[in-house]
């Protein structure tokens, strides 16, 4: 009757797995497939849409004239064609990115205010993952197309490609170190080689995600930050250009493949 | 509506686009420099870990340029010089293999979240097999099960583990493996204590 | 925004079938804080499911029941236009409740 | 069966009498209230006889779809359909969990006796299922592993 029996499963030293690898990866594959069939993601899009509603800010406005590509408030496919270059930031934007500019600049809310909690907890998600959850949510079925023909779309694509690659921090990793290899795993996660199109689209067509393993709803930016965490990097800036670059070389690399997300993942 | 969402178009859209994508890049010195100057004005320091960190050495350089394959010349030259830097202690490699089995297990440290001061973990079984008693390792690395076993655990195997696990980078330059010690992630009685759950006979690896 | 509550329903024939979403921590009294102090237990203790005002089913759940829970249900004898009402009851004496019509 | 029922009727008075007084609930929302010693209880064995439910006949009438190897006890769905005629209700327990029992679901009239439900296991267990039919209860169970995945300790 120890505390450690209850939740933080996560924790318990490893319960070894007596099936075969196979049977055991068919078996992880259909507990997957069940968490996402019963996933509470829906509950997040529903506050992200009031959010999205919200009158906020010094001018009082909600995000709904807020143009994510498609025009102002058209958010049917919003999702799948970011990121891409914006004339107007003259900057090429993120889902999370493009939400932060409309912020200050159409609601006239600080870059301070505005990012103060970028990433939630279990208790309460933050804005920006409300927001990423309805948007996103939107995109269900429309493939993943984000922008590749301008210019700084293509260097954003090449800095990202780039920087996946670069081996530096306290470790001399690069994001490769570990998504390098084929049919690599860190402890018992399976590690996708990001950089292939095969690997990178069923990641792309799920984030931003719901993580049942500590409760919390993710979007790339966190997916990012935390890469960066465990390689024993300083922090990104969020919402910065090589931040978003890397969500631009992801996203690109898995191209093509119907968004079917917010995902629900262990 | 700039752009409509019509499947087909877009997915053709990408395409047209041509990214090389699926391919690593090579990377050039005018890459690095440029890398460097963005993760500079992107990054900031966060508790413990500091922006000199994003400061890269001869190693690290070597590495970039060369896709992980430098030189023959280049890597040994490099090697030595990491060796020659690692500062062995006169004796008593063996510490506690409890200990380094603890160790071993740990997967914290280094990471802005965590304590200044505070002890971390070697992140082994992030990468290695190596005690048959866990079952959740990595394969980033090779297995090291039965380690001491087949490789013996005289003074010069003792040697080799402290000092690959101090700085990997000298017996190979582009390993995957970080600097446990070089870098500061584990101390001089720490990585004894992994020597030890390596080597030691009683250890769980070498059952 | 009060915790929010989602009820999804389809009609097969004369069955619905129900999915309900609860925004609710279901903290079971071991787990601790950042700080390192125990959370309080707190979760929810009774679900009912009720058709046309009617009572269908009536689930009592421990803390056992994962946070932010998700419950099918299937309702027999249901037909378009009918009204599901399903709320909650938990151990804070906190309620909540939410309807839907089916279609 | 008597005692546990008379300990609950009085359990549920006391609790609708200070919910009525508090204004909380309409006088129709009442029933029967949270077991709370069959909750309570922290042996598989303590939670049967609390639920009078020591001895049950196994069935193949009752179909539990869980996974085999759950990679998170935070999260694991537990599908359970019954079919014996008359199913009143069906009981889930976690047999290694703190506390097995984790949720029982009446069926009144019009129910279908089918329930998905996400629970929470702390170690690998058998997932226990009892139906409710015709006075009697029935049992299945369905082994759930737990493991764990994920890094940077």
């Amino acid at each position: 009757m120890s505390f450690a029996r209850w939740i933080p499963a996560g924790l318990l030293a490893g319960a070894c797995l007596a099936a075969t690898a196979q049977d055991a990866r068919k078996e992880i594959e259909k507990y997957q497939q069940m968490i996402a069939d019963s996933s509470p993601v829906e509950l997040f899009e529903l506050e992200g849409e009031a959010l999205w509603k919200k009158r906020q800010g010094a001018k009082n406005v909600s995000l709904e004239g807020c143009d994510l590509g498609l025009g102002a408030g058209a958010l049917k496919g919003a999702y799948a064609q970011l990121p891409r270059y914006f004339s107007d930031a003259d900057r090429v934007m993120d889902l999370e990115t493009r939400l932060l500019h409309c912020m200050t600049t159409l609601q006239g809310r600080s870059r301070e205010e505005a990012t103060k909690r970028v990433f939630g907890n279990e208790d309460r998600l933050s804005e920006m993952e409300y927001l990423s959850a309805y948007i996103a949510a939107q995109s269900r079925g429309v493939p993943m197309a984000p922008g590749t023909s301008h210019p700084r779309e293509k260097a954003a694509f090449e800095l990202g490609r780039k920087t996946y690659f670069y081996r530096g921090g306290a470790w001399d990793f690069s994001c490769a170190s570990c998504h390098g290899e084929a049919g690599k795993r860190i402890r018992m996660q399976e590690l996708p080689q990001l950089f292939k199109p095969e690997y990178a689209r069923p990641v792309v067509a799920t984030w931003p995600a719901y993580r049942v393993s500590n409760s919390q709803f993710k979007t790339m930016q966190w997916r990012i930050n935390n890469c960066f965490q465990q390689m024993r990097y300083p922090e990104p800036g969020y919402a910065s250009d090589i931040t978003v670059a890397l969500a631009m070389f992801l996203t690109a690399t898995g191209a093509g493949e119907p968004y079917r997300g917010p995902g629900t993942k262990r | 509506m700039r752009r409509l969402a019509i499947p087909g178009a877009v997915v053709l859209l990408a395409a047209c686009a041509s990214l090389p994508v699926g391919e690593p890049p090579a990377l050039s010195e005018q890459d690095l420099i440029e890398i460097h100057a963005v993760l500079k004005r992107d990054f900031h320091t966060r508790g413990i870990a500091t922006m000199a960190r994003l400061e890269p050495d001869a190693v690290q350089r070597a590495c970039n340029l060369h896709h992980d394959h430098p030189p023959a010349e280049l890597a040994k030259t490099l090697e030595a010089a990491q060796l020659k830097a690692i500062p062995f202690p006169a004796a008593g490699l063996m510490g506690d293999w409890r200990n380094g089995q603890k160790l071993a297990q740990s997967g914290i440290g280094m990471q802005w979240s965590d304590k200044p001061g505070s002890a971390s973990g070697g992140s082994c079984y992030n990468c290695h097999e190596l005690s048959p008693q866990e079952q959740s390792f990595g394969t980033l690395g090779p297995s090291l099960r039965g380690f001491g076993k087949t490789r013996g655990s005289g003074a010069e195997m003792q040697r080799y583990v402290f000092g690959k696990i101090y700085n990997a980078k000298a017996y190979n330059l582009c390993s995957q493996m970080p600097r446990m010690g070089h870098s500061g992630t584990l101390t001089e009685q720490q990585i004894k204590d992994l020597v030890a759950y390596l080597l030691e006979p009683g250890s769980p690896v070498n059952q | 925004m009060a915790d929010p509550m989602k009820i999804r329903a389809g009609l097969k024939g004369d069955v619905a079938d129900v999915r309900v979403l609860m925004n609710h921590p279901m903290e079971t009294g071991q787990r601790k804080d950042s700080s390192g102090n125990l959370i309080p237990v707190h979760f929810i203790q009774e679900i009912t499911v009720k058709l046309n005002g009617k009572s269908v089913i009536e689930a009592q759940v421990s803390q056992a029941v994962s946070r932010n829970p998700v419950f099918s249900f299937r309702v027999k004898g249901a037909k378009a236009g009918d009204r599901l009402e399903i709320s909650w009851l938990d151990n804070k004496g906190d309620r909540n409740s939410t309807e839907t019509a089916l279609a | 069966m008597q005692i546990g029922r008379r300990k609950n009727l009085k359990r549920a008075g006391a609790t609708v009498a200070a919910a009525l007084a508090a204004g909380l609930v309409r006088p129709r929302d009442v029933r029967a209230a949270w077991n709370k010693d069959a909750f309570g209880q922290k042996t598989l064995a303590d939670a049967l006889k609390s639920l009078n439910a020591a001895t049950a006949a196994d069935s193949k009438d009752i179909l539990i779809d869980a996974p085999q190897i759950a990679e998170n006890g935070a999260v694991v769905p537990v599908e359970i359909t019954s079919n014996l005629p008359a199913t009143k209700s069906i009981v889930v327990l976690i047999e290694k969990n703190p506390f097995p029992l984790a949720a029982k679901f009446d069926f009144l009239e019009g129910a279908v006796p089918f329930v998905k439900v996400n629970v929470k296991v702390g170690e690998s267990s058998n997932v226990r299922v009892l139906a409710e039919a015709g006075g009697k209860y029935y049992v299945a169970l369905k082994e759930v592993k737990v493991t764990i995945g994920g890094c940077g300790g």
